[in-house]
């Protein structure tokens, strides 16, 4: 459960490196106070204390920013369905930290891994813009909310059908392997999407192989509206494991620095050749589905209990202040910090402009670079007249 | 009679269909206790309990092939795809499996796989696709995919009864923003028949789904604006197609607008202009012409949806160019 | 290992039932034979005398149906490959007799299954008769080899797509379960088809719905040329039971009492509302993918040291011979009914008519009953001129 | 130079572009020491080794997911299905994923899905299918089906420096069944440019793959019975599809026959009619007709098959009562 010391050191971490600039104030920058002990590891992670505020400051990012997505939303800023990980940060910012950026690893997100995307260097502008349909989005307004990846930063944007991204990744780290590069490559998938063929299919393919893959199940207890029981016999996804050869581990994905340890390990394992880990983590999705859900399915209680229990911020920063070398106003000004880079960066994205019509016809191919105007458009850069705008045109509703 | 929303007109035809023949039975990803990810299914569960109306894994090609499973052994399955876009998942059970067995097998499989489809909801290009096209060259398949509140429920309902499975295409566009009065009968709609949306002399729009609507729309400016008088026939279903339905309006009015939602390339208008070709060539007075979706995945961006995707001004635009041919 | 003894009797079990007719002879008559034990019962199997002689029945009617096919296949009489069970027919008779068709049990062979099928009622004329695409064949020329069922006689035809039966199953046994039905279904998957996403949902599926459902993984060391270690980096096959929450077993499937037996405590699960049990079956493929697969990827001597160790009915007649109460007599009386049957029924499908073209229009629906005549046919019968045949216009390769 | 078959084509052309370039790869079920079902890629494991040359699981979806992830990391995979219609396993992958990379996130996809497809081989309706309708309305894939040695080389080669996905559809029939002498340089065929088969005056076929050869036969027999000069348009890229060759032949012969192996229904015969009654229907003294499958299911027996299939009395038939028209 994720409880023995991390035998591994993080020496090749250089978090706060090259991709940040001058107009993008490196990430967590607010955390470098050199005259505390930064360097002193935390005994069962291994973590300097400024990496520990490192993932504080993530998940406070993470939530705050989707705090500020709520409120967009329901100003109708934002075009699409709003997906919230509330409860959950831990788990996206903790696994994702484990992943050496300098080495090249990629990492494949769902929609609950907003804070997996921040660690690697997403920034709150693109997240906004890309909820807005913005032209300026990473997408351009072509995908939906964090839909969207970068190469270079080490993230892939995932599609919508569930477990696809499990043979993507496969093969991602396969050519890892087959370049002898020392990369690694983590994909998360929901326990819902553990039912996929393709989920099967990818993750069979990788132990096969042995990609230097790690495959993180994020079992937050639903699939939309579908408890765990419904969605597998199984006692647990842990159980999986074994059917595929591969290496299993399960821990509490609510414990920021469990969750960072058992996936350093299997980072490590992947690193080392040992191929494909499977990793459990148990969280809950506090929220539903997507923001119009109204979680009548939840038994009552359950949410409160976990918000009361088992929040991963409060119990974060709990033990942050316990462990003694960090004080709350330290966390305060990281609060204040992630909050003053969502205001900007809103304020950012709220200006940017939307695309236009014909954008739409660029890109699909290498070669051809564009699609033919259709030749009832030549000349027409508004496809639709203002009457045809009904009443309740807007958000789909699921 | 009160009106009722197309979503409620699935949803009644549902509700018959399961008093009516305790054969039928709903399988899906969230259909029951929360009803459906657009609430169609809504109170099923209720009424009929979890043996008839299955939440199930994420598995459209489990939920499809355990379908023709139980359609072999006499039930009457009814799958939903939570959206029409996740069929693809299940694309070889149904055009490898489903389609083939009675031919290959004298296996009886009637069922239906039903889902909220089509675009113009701001759903980005994995939650607005148009399936039919790529089902239409499978034979062993139907395909219906209905504009009107009235048509949902009569066709749903010939579904559920037909002897072979049924694609069952919804337009998420039309759930909520369509009503109509329903006949109290037992209301069918037989597949495989045509309707005439709109009478009309000059020219001919052949279409189907939410461009029903757009077509209705661009008639009705046509004739305020140009004195053009349209014919629209609403296809209702695909396959089989109601050539007799399209050779009359094409000798009627000598010119064909297609209108439909998918892309352009390889979409369904291919197949109609075909048809006209080998059976009313001598009738046309211009070529038959296609209004579309551009080739391209449907982008999330309102403008850029909008620009993909058929308007009512492209069908004016293109109508009065036909008519002037 | 399937050596305990299975504490469930076969009471239930009518095979030389009402299913046979005067001009097909019962299957199995000639083990009749009442001036002997025949129902003293197996200690180990609980099988009764005439039951055991039964199994051996169906072995040696696949071993010798298969050989007559390779005869008519080296004739050019068979239209496309042939595909053997040689060495697995234990695995297929023992499985399958595990079902109890008296109860309507339904199984879903694969293209190694000939005997399971025919312990279901198959017969061999319908066999030679699909293999020589004949009109009355069973699927009327329509398809291959022993794809084709027969739901009276509880046998359902596969299709090529592996895996794709697992699904079908669940729901074959779900409509079971849905009306409180007493039937249990059986559904084998080769090692290779576990790899497919389609047996991972369709397995996941019935788990969590506990449908009555016995799936049977043959692992015959072989998916065509791949051998089991590049299929899966599992262990065994057994080890993937626990990751769908259902019951595992696995056995010698070479040896055909342990297969009944291991099957047959499957089937009482799942009649008992137990579940879905995964079973592994270790046994091996002897000849190629089909015949024209030279084996060249199998190392030196594997083959002969099957042949020559581990062959089934070799095993189950010296074993038949041991137990005393049977004699090599009355196996050669066997050996030879079953060479008659093929003998009669290769006469009948040699002389059966080929069908004609338009008979490929008939019964794509149920409404309307036939295709369009294509409009450059109307009044022809036959599509292909003389000269069109050309040289090397045969079977395909694969 | 010798001649060499379609098959060993392929095999050269696989070959020679493992030589030029390191980031081509191929995987697929049973490919590497056995080489493949047809042997088309016999000897490329032993030239290339194990780690580019990959025996894959039982998973169409795994490979084609796997070579677009490798794709993405700027790798070339070539993927195999044992046979065509297992591509259907990887529909939603191939659709969804692999064909809107580029679009919905910059990422470049080059790569190739090839196999062995098509009938006249008693393969029954799983090994037989011919693929290519169904990937047609799914803007960002790219499809070619050769019908020549030539074009067999040449068009893998460009479908693997493609800059995004290429379904290279082989015909099985065609394998071993043609020679040809190849051009001795790097052999590269322009994907998106149909090939002029044969020059004529009066009729035009336009077709692909196996048929190609059915109409070049029935263009003699009509020459030689019926004195009528036929044109045969190899159309060889299918998506981008030579719109310009097309429209040329339609200007010049005025009568078009189009003949394909799949279904009737839905099949691409209905694209192509479409596009020549958007670009040349002045050009039309007659309908557009269509010689194709009749929409059942691929059966087995042999005279099931031929029936089912065109035939080169098929295409001599239609084509008269084309020309009669
Ligand atoms: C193949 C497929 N089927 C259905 C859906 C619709 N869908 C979107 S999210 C979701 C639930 C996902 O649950 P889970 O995998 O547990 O992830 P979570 O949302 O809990 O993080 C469903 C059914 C989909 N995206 N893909
Ligand atoms: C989805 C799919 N992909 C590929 C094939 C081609 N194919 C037919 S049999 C076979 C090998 C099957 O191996 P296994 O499942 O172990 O069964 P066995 O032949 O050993 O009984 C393959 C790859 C197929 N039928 N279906
Ligand atoms: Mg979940
Ligand atoms: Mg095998």
């Amino acid at each position: 459960m994720g409880t023995r010391a991390g035998g591994s050191s993080n020496g090749g971490r250089r978090r706060n490196g090259g991709t940040t600039t001058a107009a993008q104030p490196a990430a967590g920058a607010a955390m470098r106070a050199p005259d505390r002990t930064d360097t002193a590891r935390d005994a069962q992670s291994g973590l300097s204390r400024a990496q520990r505020l490192e993932l504080y400051y993530y998940m406070r990012l993470t939530r705050s920013l989707e705090e500020r997505l709520v409120n967009l939303y329901r100003q109708t800023k934002v075009v699409g369905g709003l997906f919230r990980s509330l409860g959950q940060e831990a788990d996206a910012v903790g696994s994702a930290y484990a992943l050496d950026r300098s080495k090249g690893d990629i990492l494949s997100p769902l929609i609950r891994n907003l804070g997996s995307m921040l660690v690697q260097g997403a920034r709150p502008a693109e997240i906004l813009r890309q909820y807005m349909a913005k032209g300026d989005s990473p997408t351009r307004g072509r995908e939906l909310n964090i839909h969207y990846g970068d190469l270079v930063r080490g993230f892939i944007g995932q599609i919508s059908h569930l477990g696809d991204m499990v043979p993507v990744m496969a093969g991602v780290t396969l050519s890892f392997k087959m370049r002898g590069q020392d990369r690694v490559g983590l994909v998360y998938v929901g326990d819902g999407a553990t039912s996929t063929g393709a989920f099967h299919e990818g993750l069979n393919f990788a132990a096969v192989q042995r990609c230097p893959l790690v495959v993180v199940v994020e079992n937050n207890g639903y699939a939309y509206s579908t408890p765990v029981a419904k969605q597998t016999a199984a006692a647990q996804f842990l159980d999986k494991a074994a059917g595929y050869g591969i290496a299993g581990e399960r821990a509490d994905g609510n414990d920021v620095l469990a969750t960072y340890q058992v996936t350093k390990r299997a980072v490590d394992r992947a690193r080392a050749g040992g191929g494909v880990t499977l990793i459990e983590l148990l969280t809950y999705r506090r929220k539903g589905h997507a923001e119009h859900d109204n979680q009548s399915y939840v038994p009552p209680g359950e949410i409160e209990h976990w918000e009361r229990e088992n929040d991963p911020l409060d119990r974060y920063s709990r033990a942050l202040l316990a462990s003694g070398d960090v004080d709350s106003q330290e966390l305060a000004a990281i609060d204040a910090r992630a909050q003053q880079e969502i205001d900007a960066a809103a304020a950012d994205a709220e200006a940017a402009p939307m695309p236009v019509g014909p954008d739409a016809l660029v890109g699909v191919y290498a070669d051809p670079p564009a699609a033919e105007m259709l030749w009832f458009r030549s000349g027409v850069t508004s496809a639709v007249a203002v009457h045809e705008r009904p009443a309740g045109w807007g958000t789909h509703d699921a | 009679m009160p009106e009722v929303t197309y979503l409620e007109a699935i949803r009644q035809a549902l509700f018959e269909e399961m008093e009516r023949d305790p054969s039928v039975f709903c399988l899906g990803e969230d259909i029951g206790a929360y009803g459906g990810a657009f609430k169609v299914t809504e109170g099923l569960q209720a009424r009929f309990g979890e043996g008839r109306v299955i939440d199930t894994p994420i598995s459209e090609a489990a939920i499809v092939g355990a379908a023709a499973g139980a359609a072999h052994m006499g039930m009457r399955p009814v799958c939903e795809m939570q959206f029409i876009d996740f069929i693809s998942c299940a694309y070889d059970m149904l055009t490898n499996y489903v389609a083939t067995a009675r031919y290959r097998a004298m296996l009886p499989c009637p069922m239906v796989v039903r889902g909220p489809s089509g675009g113009y909801v701001r759903g980005g290009p994995f939650h607005s696709q148009n399936p039919e096209a790529a089902f239409l060259h499978t034979p062993g398949l139907k395909i219906v995919y209905p504009a009107t509140a009235s048509d949902a429920k009569g066709l749903l309902k010939a579904a559920i009864r037909d002897d072979d499975c049924v694609l069952f295409f919804e337009h998420k566009y039309l759930y909520r923003r369509i009503k109509e009065t329903l006949p109290a009968t037992d209301h069918v709609v037989p597949i495989g028949k045509a309707r005439l949306a709109r009478e009309g002399r000059d020219l001919s729009i052949i279409t189907y789904a939410a461009t029903v609507w757009k077509a209705l729309e661009a008639a009705e400016q046509l004739e305020r604006e140009d004195g053009l008088s349209i014919e629209v026939l609403d296809l209702r279903s695909l396959l089989p197609m109601d050539d007799d339905a399209i050779v009359a309006t094409v000798r009627k009015t000598n010119r064909v607008l297609i209108v439909h939602e998918d892309t352009r390339t390889g979409g369904i208008a291919g197949e109609i202009t075909a048809r006209i070709n080998e059976r009313a060539f001598e009738w046309l007075d211009a070529p038959v012409l296609r209004v579309t979706a551009a080739d391209v995945p449907l982008p999330y961006a309102p403008p850029l949806e909008d620009f993909v995707l058929p308007q009512t001004a492209d069908i004016v635009r293109a109508a009065r160019q036909l008519a002037r041919y």
